[in-house]
């Protein structure tokens, strides 16, 4: 049988029509995710074929978005809102970080709050300061959260049937430069569904590691490329779940490598890139021929709306690139 | 009715034995309920625990016991016992919680259970079964931004939630006056298209009555509605607090004398619902209680460290 | 007056030049203010730029020229230049800033500017120089938190803000009916103990007659008010939006025949101010105009790349 | 002239009157801190000489007050807003990142928005899960802000008064189990004065290096001292403050003792001390004998009620004494 061919952004939207499809208790809520199917159009026609009540447009406050969702979740509904940019899921910090991530925790077990909170993250789209933001640090530091950060069609929609089945609250991240970057085979149904927490070696190589996740994937993978001629060939890691991520497959091949570089899109400092590193260059230290290198974009708000500013901002498949290139030649 | 008034005996005597415990050094933190409770108990009266949903604030120690909750079990979470049935001695005391009573497990943030009972109401209008929520915080909390987008969301999907606002005209130090802008807490209903009332809390019937009313309306589909009751707080806000360093002690002397029990009291005897000797036997019984269920509590284990770890997420 | 119908025509063109830049390629993003402007120019004609401040949304390209930007200036936040004076072109045009202005540099979240107006106003209010803040946003914004702490913090301490609600009656396309319990915005200023004032934005006589008012109480240390200006979005949210896939095509086109411009104009020739001929003098000014400012603003150089790390903190 | 003996608390207050008194552009603003002085007594009498403009009563919305100290900033003065817990600044999570921090940037320089944002951080003082995180990762993430940390009462008056004086936004977290728990000499007025973005040697010693911050400086100093019995030196570095970052202090210590571990009370994963850890491990690969390591709260809400369960929680010497050991003997 064919695989249909799929954007991610069209994975997302299969994911949540199969899971509504299967469950009746799931539903969809945000900011014009009705009638319009969202900004980025991943919930089309979902109303129309779910109705209004499983697919509701929430007034303009995200901080009720996510409560709404946590009282729905309480009692039984199994919720995924959607903020409409990951930038404005702030003004909803308080419901997630104090009220959804410890439901279960400060209730000794006797509640429990599965929902998943979807957002579009990341920039390269033009967004300006505030359609642009990488946030997952803050929510990879909340225990009690999951947080996962898809890269391709398939990852997103297996990976988000699996968020919408876990027990937990799930913080959903979907790099918004890729939405229609690339059609991919996707398996239908089930077939899809992806565990949590495993991460993908997305090339192997044996010089040199580069632990990444999100649109950066298709970055590093670019920027491994060109290394190849010179000889270095590298093994690049996709995460794709942050919280929990998946720490022996990173320690296994950079046993092998000796070398490894973290390659993420938010603001360098205390981003997650920096927990990665972290970790790694402690469980792995006997086997590093180099220290743990981070390739980050630069401590800035976000990426400013001129072309030039933004070209600036973002990391490229050249300054990846280049920063791989000092990691292999230490 | 007599039950009523048990329960708003049991809620001041364990509160004062909380107290005493307290200044030995037993107890690490309280908050007390005092001036609260007949409001309170009234409320929660009017309702039906085990059917309907209850998202209580940390002064709700009164209508905990109204929910369903034991003495023994209230102590068991002073003391931060192992069996404390709505956290297992994780929170501090009045984060009430318990799933098959309806009791919404809460956090000490002030705020955020507004709008997630208005999420909560959704679902139970979904539901269809006639059951509504209950959310009772206090005037400071209707500063939150929560207040409005709770009120605003329940307002346009009219979900049967309860809106219960105990105004004790006081945020720990910070006085209605600069707490809560325009004439009170009532009269910010109409502008979300729901009825807002404002009720004498230490007026049993009278609170009763306006909650009676509400939860009517939620039930047959007619939407939330706000209700401010007017009560005094006639303790400092928590042991943390001392009032006498930013109250005038001719207003705290006067509120004293304002206590809501024994207004209770003389409506039922007036009612000859009671008699002095059938209210003696009650306070009796009530101390007896109280007494068993502190050293129950007291005896009971605290939680075994090695459980820190456990329920962070579903499979630990 | 004249002078602020000419700013109503610089804004239409301005923007329909933006749409064929767009439609070419060369503007990324807009948002367009087409049914707003009158309302807008209207408000910003009973204050004093200048004096006052002024916290923008992203929708008030029309009062932005009303405060003093020139045609070229919004054409180099179009194009996002260097010499953009609201950011450098770092914002998404829309977020207009001008300190000595006294625009006060917003950011894309819908909401955030309503509290902080209510600051600024307390600020004003502190220097006692009768100057006020003025702040508006859609009604999609009032949903937000932020707009009641705004509200509740402005009542309390009698801030002098105008709070300013171009109320199209959508958001992206979330209608009112989804976004705003019970009967509008307007009257949610009563539970604030504000005025609340409902105008038809399509009147610049009614809509400056009622900021004037709210300015004045202002000024004498009146307080706040909220002001609702009905008004109609016709065009799409922004450039990125189609809204013929969510609204109602009958409705759309009884709109579309409601443009406020014409509107305009005809009180203004009936009341002898303007005629036909001055009319189209104007309309041929403000196109030359727009012909310059788009050229120069095209032709204006870029940001440099290596000064993406400016302006972080102060001291780079 | 006898130097005052001040508690961490006093010294707060006495930054807040010293600097109120120098200009009167200085307001405080947040819950409770009128009359009652805050519920720790850090703004104890300042209304009384100050009056109720200057220090004021705010409502009970922390985005309100966030927001209102920006209005006032913007417009000249120098708020110094009260957030009453750390725990409790999410409300005004959209306010600080979105807003506060972005507006220098955001008006290319053409605004800009000093103040400071105070909140009581921390546990150990049985305030259970909700008076007890320790949040400073979410802000030092951000760029635009600084974040400061003291732990001594010197400190904390030398390093709030710059703070104030500092012309952009800084989120200032006091350690609430150090409130009360030690007193120091405080130098009068301006002689207190500290730079921020310098860390503190506070323990020398020669074979392993200890980075910290907060309450876990005590704990880590009383840690050390356990070792020296065995012949093991540990140099301490309080931080003071978090962004920025006292590097080369850090580094230059690396160089000398050739070992590391990161001390902080936060939860492990995702804190702040993931960042050092990074940055240090990259820094000094050639220095290291040891992997860096860190010593940190378990990945737990935050820490429970019952004393018996905060205890399990927290680190104290015994932890961390066990933790610099692994160390040393690595
Ligand atoms: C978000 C948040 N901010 C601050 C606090 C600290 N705090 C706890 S109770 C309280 C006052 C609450 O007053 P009110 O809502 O009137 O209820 P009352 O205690 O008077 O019954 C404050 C400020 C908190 N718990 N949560
Ligand atoms: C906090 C936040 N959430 C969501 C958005 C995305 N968004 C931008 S404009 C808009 C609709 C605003 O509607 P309204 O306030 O009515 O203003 P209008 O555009 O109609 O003038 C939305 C949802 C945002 N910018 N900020
Ligand atoms: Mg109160
Ligand atoms: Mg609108």
């Amino acid at each position: 049988m064919r695989m249909p061919e799929r954007t991610l952004v069209q994975a997302v939207r299969d994911a949540l029509y199969e899971e509504m499809e299967r469950d009746e208790h799931v539903c969809v809520l945000g900011q014009d995710v009705g009638l319009k199917g969202g900004v980025f159009k991943a919930t089309e026609g979902l109303q129309q074929r779910f109705g209004v009540d499983r697919v509701m447009d929430m007034p303009l406050a995200e901080s009720s978005i996510a409560a709404v969702a946590q009282g729905l979740a309480l009692e039984g509904f199994i919720p995924v809102a959607e903020m409409q940019f990951a930038d404005y899921s702030y003004p909803a910090f308080n419901q997630i970080v104090n009220e959804i991530a410890k439901v279960r925790y400060r209730s000794n077990g006797d509640f429990s709050c599965p929902l998943v909170i979807r957002a579009p993250t990341g920039g390269g789209v033009r967004g300006a300061l505030y359609h642009s933001q990488s946030p997952e640090a803050f929510y990879c530091h909340v225990p009690g959260l999951k947080v996962v950060l898809p890269s391709t069609p398939a990852d997103a929609k297996g990976l988000l049937k699996a968020a919408i089945r876990d027990r937990d609250p799930v913080i959903f991240l979907e790099p918004k430069k890729l939405y229609r970057a690339e059609r991919q085979d996707v398996p239908p149904g089930d077939a899809a569904l992806l565990p949590l927490g495993s991460a993908a070696i997305v090339r192997e190589g044996k010089d040199l590691t580069a632990v990444t996740y999100g649109y950066m994937r298709a970055v590093t993978v670019q920027a491994a490329a060109r290394l190849s001629p010179d000889g270095i060939e590298v093994e690049v890691i996709d995460l794709r779940t942050l919280r929990p991520w998946d720490i022996e497959t990173c320690v296994r091949s950079i046993q092998k490598t000796g070398r490894v570089a973290v390659v993420y899109e938010a603001n360098r400092t205390g981003g997650f890139g920096a927990e990665v590193a972290a970790e790694l260059a402690e469980r792995c230290f006997a086997s590093l021929d180099a220290p743990v290198s981070r390739i980050a974009s630069p401590d800035v708000p976000a990426m400013p709306f001129s072309a030039a500013l933004e070209h600036a901002f973002m990391l490229n498949p050249d300054k990846v690139a280049a920063g791989l290139r000092q990691v292999a030649r230490y | 009715m007599l039950e009523a008034y048990r329960t708003v005996l049991q809620a001041r005597a364990l509160d004062d034995r909380r107290f005493v415990l307290n200044r030995a050094g037993k107890l690490a933190f309280i908050i007390s309920p005092r001036g609260h409770e007949v409001a309170q108990v009234a409320a929660i009266a009017a309702l039906q625990p085990g059917r309907d949903r209850f998202c209580l604030y940390y002064r709700n120690f009164a209508a905990a016991l109204a929910c369903g909750f034991t003495p023994e079990e209230l102590m068991l979470a002073a003391f931060a016992r192992a069996a404390d049935p709505s956290s297992g001695g994780r929170q501090t005391p009045g984060n009430f919680g318990s799933r098959r009573r309806g009791v919404v497990i809460g956090s000490s943030t002030v705020g955020p259970q507004i709008p997630k009972a208005a999420g909560i109401g959704l679902a139970l209008k979904w539901k269809g079964e006639g059951a509504l929520c209950y959310v009772s915080f206090g005037e400071g909390a209707t500063s939150q931004g929560d207040f409005h987008e709770g009120l605003n969301f329940a307002g346009i999907h009219r979900c049967p939630v309860i809106f219960f606002c105990e105004n004790n005209h006081w945020a720990i130090s910070v006085p209605q006056a600069l707490q809560v802008a325009g004439p009170g807490v009532a009269e910010r209903a109409a502008g979300y298209g729901m009825p807002g009332v404002r009720v004498r809390g230490d007026d049993f019937f009278a609170v009763r009555a306006a909650v009676a009313e509400a939860a009517q309306r939620a039930r047959s589909g007619g939407g939330p509605t706000l209700i401010e009751a007017e009560v005094l707080r006639l303790q400092s806000h928590s042991t943390d607090d001392d009032q006498r360093a930013y109250r005038d002690p001719a207003e705290l002397a006067a509120e004293a004398l304002k206590d809501p029990i024994p207004r209770m009291r003389e409506a039922l005897i007036s009612r000859g619902w009671l008699s002095p000797q059938a209210d003696q036997a009650i306070r009796d019984d009530v101390n007896r209680e109280v007494e068993k269920a502190t050293e129950a509590a007291e005896a009971a284990p605290e939680p075994e460290p090695n459980s820190l770890g456990r329920h962070v997420y579903a499979d630990a």
